[in-house]
């Protein structure tokens, strides 16, 4: 326990000592830990983007001309039963006809020249999100278009697959970029304590020969490491919260559409990264005063 | 207290020590002389396991440091107290520190650490400097420092490596008597130095090392 | 001379002494470099953005019902000799038709119901990007309203609104966060010069007894931060090079539409900023070792 | 070439030095001894102008040192060689490149150096030891080294504090022939240190330090 103490005291004195390079040090880990906070935020952002999107996109069921009542809403009883259909709503002629005139903006006057109402009833359905793949759409898509009273279903392929695509990308890239990244802090770690170590080695020399024990030379660098992790996580987390908060509010002002798609940030879920980079820190020192010889 | 047998020991080509044999008992008080550069600091480095022999057997307060276990040094040097040739103090610590170090390493009370060290300072007179980095003592203080902190944690054996090269007759004298308490407790004393008038008139055993062997032993 | 060639020799082993803090110090500045970087490279990039989008946010000029071809060649004369406008494009009613086909996709079959063709002709003009701010593009469009034989003037008034604002923004933030970074980099190799001439402390001190001037003993320290700074910017120079091609090449994969919006990366334009960091990391050094007392 | 008159210092309220006068000569050969703590190694740090006086007046080569600019301190130094007691030697560098750091500073061509330091590494008889780094050197070598890198610029004062501490009496004996030698070039010689038998029957002038005062002056 004394040994602790006086550890723990040493460890102080020296982070104090070193204070540049421990400054530098938990800055490098800290933008390292933002870097992985930044990358899950945008990721999961990009998941909300593409659920949001996903009903922009969901598939939209034109029926043939000249169903009855009766048929239409033997369809919509079908889609109602279907698991993978979250929503359904049905749009008849006339609703279909304001929505263009509306989608065409300033030059609806174009649509005057109409007589009679061109436009087919439809059922704009939501599928599930999970199945939002390009593959799983179009699965869907011509399993309905065999139905009774169908006449043709459109989605928006070519947008779904490029988003879809760059959020499996970069979900894969935040797991090789986040590897790396806590790779990189036990070795920012190992090397800032190994050079503690070095610098010390003429005391550590003179420790060792008055009888001190590997524990009592090693304990006081682990602390030190230890403690450098967890400033890190500190500084990483206040940081993201200040940068998000910031982001969030100047964006906001003038795109204000951005905090509809922006998901909030969890606080719960940005406790387990600085946590993790405290333990790789602390991996690294404790390598890095591994090899203490008598 | 302290066996030698047919002890080797070269740094690279240059043989510094060979086929030495000697035995120092439980409670002596010896003297290890020769010129400079002769084996003298190699020789209490091998004692205190911080060089291995090439060849021979050394035995130090019943470890035979031949078969001694990497973890089981420190506990053999906390039996030994060392008066280094090169001091080894550490500057960022105060004089007060410097010889507590000895003492915390062996995990002692604060309480009784700070009585101790008081003691201590005050048998080799630097009672006063106590609170002072190393860097600003004299010669002469540095050194005594270096005595103080091998004696506080009453080591069974006791070396000293040209404890005296940095002072005066007078001063040498009265830690010279300090040598003979710590000696009179029961501590096996062994210094080495290049003075004669250290050993001189003692009436005690010297060993004299030249051409990496011991030539002759005397009493002083 | 003879003094320059030793301090240079100290110098590089120093560095190499030192390797990890150097590796340390040269990877912030690279990243600080970088950032500076990334920072012009994007606001260039929306620059072009917005040069490229002022072409779909040009003005159109709706002209009335009935207009001789005379009228309408005084017209396209009079756009042609306004020095605001860069293009004059002229759409005849069948190419609107045409063009509002394609823009419709999918839902093109709308239009069959068509008997004559409502749509007008018009006039599609660009303006000189100068002038593409909202103020002076709301001038503009009120000014060609009162021309004879013109029924309507349009253009993209909101997004044209957030885009510009968004640029000016970030030009601002770029200027400040520039300064801050460069005012980080001659702080951080201040700080890495100062640990190595703390840790030489000793060393020094016997230079100054043994007579050593200040410029013997000063010269290997600001060498090395000068190496320092010079390497942090050919990192940097690289690692912008390699991301900015990395970047281009993936994501032009699956949004190829991006590689026509982003401006390749003038080389040119990048090698003041490291060279900067350089400078700013002598000065650092410089400033580190500055106050040598005998 | 070395002058003091009416000089004290001290350290916060320790006066180590009152009011010391002494003139020694160009080309003279002088000793200054006292008990360990006393203000041998201060003295002559207010020589080299490592501490500066509270009082009193220092010329040394014709250098008011109280009148001295910073910038001019490194040239005054060059004519100046020193022994220090606790030898800075640079650890990281060999003996050769530590000798030959003092030619450095004098900016002298390399081919030179080479020459000049092996010269004086052979009269301190460690020439074969020129490539190892000081921590390998046993405490003897270490102070002949210091030695060398003292003499080698041939300074026009030369200071040598405690310089045989850690040196047998064979060696001591060959180093205060080398000092003999330079004094006998011209070179003014200085030396510090509480052993009577360095000075004994040399007769020399030797300086006594006692309560941070000259208490007297023999010939020894
Ligand atoms: N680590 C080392 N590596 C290489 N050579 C060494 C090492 N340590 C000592 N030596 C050499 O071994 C010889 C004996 O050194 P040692 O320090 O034992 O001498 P010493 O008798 O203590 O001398 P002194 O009285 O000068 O202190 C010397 O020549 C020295 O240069
Ligand atoms: N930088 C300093 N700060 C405070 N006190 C100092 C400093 N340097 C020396 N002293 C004190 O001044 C006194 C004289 O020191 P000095 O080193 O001159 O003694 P010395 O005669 O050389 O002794 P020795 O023979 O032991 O080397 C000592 O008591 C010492 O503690
Ligand atoms: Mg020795
Ligand atoms: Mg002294």
């Amino acid at each position: 326990m004394r040994i602790f103490l006086f550890a723990a005291e040493t460890a102080l004195k020296s982070v104090w000592h070193e204070k540049w390079i421990n400054l530098l040090t938990v800055l490098s880990i800290s933008i390292g830990l933002l870097i992985i906070s930044a990358f899950v935020t945008i990721t999961q952002n990009l998941d909300s983007v593409l659920k949001r999107w996903s009903k922009d996109f969901g598939l939209v069921v034109y029926l043939k001309d000249g169903l009855t009542s009766g048929e239409e809403s033997t369809l919509r009883d079908y889609f109602m039963h279907d698991t993978d259909v979250i929503s359904v709503k049905y749009v008849s002629r006339e609703q279909a006809f304001e929505e263009l005139r509306q989608t065409m903006g300033e030059q609806s006057s174009v649509l005057e020249g109409f007589e009679s109402n061109p436009l087919p009833p439809s059922f704009e359905l939501t599928l599930k999100s999970e199945l939002l793949t390009p593959s799983n759409v179009e699965r869907k898509a011509s399993e309905i278009q065999h139905l009774n009273g169908v006449d043709e279903v459109q989605y928006g392929e070519k947008w779904l697959s490029s988003l879809s695509t760059l959020a499996n990308i970069m979900k894969v890239v935040a797991v090789f970029l986040g590897g790396a990244i806590y790779i990189a802090i036990a070795f920012i770690t190992y090397s800032t304590i190994k050079i503690f170590f070095y610098r010390r080695k003429d005391e550590i020399e003179t420790l060792k020969l008055l009888g001190a024990t590997r524990t009592f030379i090693r304990l006081p660098f682990i602390l030190e490491g230890l403690f450098i992790g967890v400033l890190a996580g500190v500084v990483s987390s206040l940081g993201l919260f200040g940068t998000y908060s910031l982001l969030l509010n100047k964006i906001s002002a003038f795109l204000p559409s951005i905090s509809i798609v922006m998901v909030p940030l969890p606080l719960r879920a940005y406790i387990p990264a600085p946590l993790a980079g405290a333990l790789m820190s602390f991996l690294g020192s404790f390598v890095a005063v591994g090899t203490i010889r008598y | 207290m302290i066996q030698f047998a047919g002890v080797s020991k070269s740094y690279d080509t240059d043989v510094v020590l060979k086929d030495i044999t000697f035995t120092i008992d439980k409670g002596e008080f010896a003297y290890i002389t020769g010129p400079s550069g002769v084996g003298k600091t190699t020789l209490l480095k091998l004692v205190y396991c911080a060089e291995r022999p090439d060849e021979g057997a050394i035995v130090v307060a019943g470890w035979d440091l031949k078969k001694i276990k990497q973890g089981t040094i420190p506990y053999l040097r906390r039996n030994v107290g060392i008066v280094f040739q090169d001091f080894r103090l550490l500057p960022n610590k105060t004089v007060f520190d410097n010889v507590a170090l000895a003492l915390r390493i062996h995990d002692m009370h604060p309480q009784e650490i700070k009585e101790h060290v008081g003691e201590v300072l005050k048998e080799v007179r630097l009672k006063h400097k106590e609170n002072i980095l190393p860097q600003h003592l004299s010669g002469g203080e540095q050194q005594r420092v270096v005595i103080a902190r091998a004696m506080v944690s009453k080591p069974t054996v006791f070396l000293a490596d040209e404890p005296t090269g940095n002072l005066d007759v007078e001063t040498s004298r009265t830690i010279m008597n300090l040598f003979r308490q710590i000696n009179t407790r029961g501590t096996t004393v062994l210094i080495a130095t290049h003075s004669e008038a250290l050993y001189h008139g003692t009436g005690r055993r010297v060993l004299f090392l030249r051409d990496a062997q011991i030539e002759k032993e005397i009493v002083g």
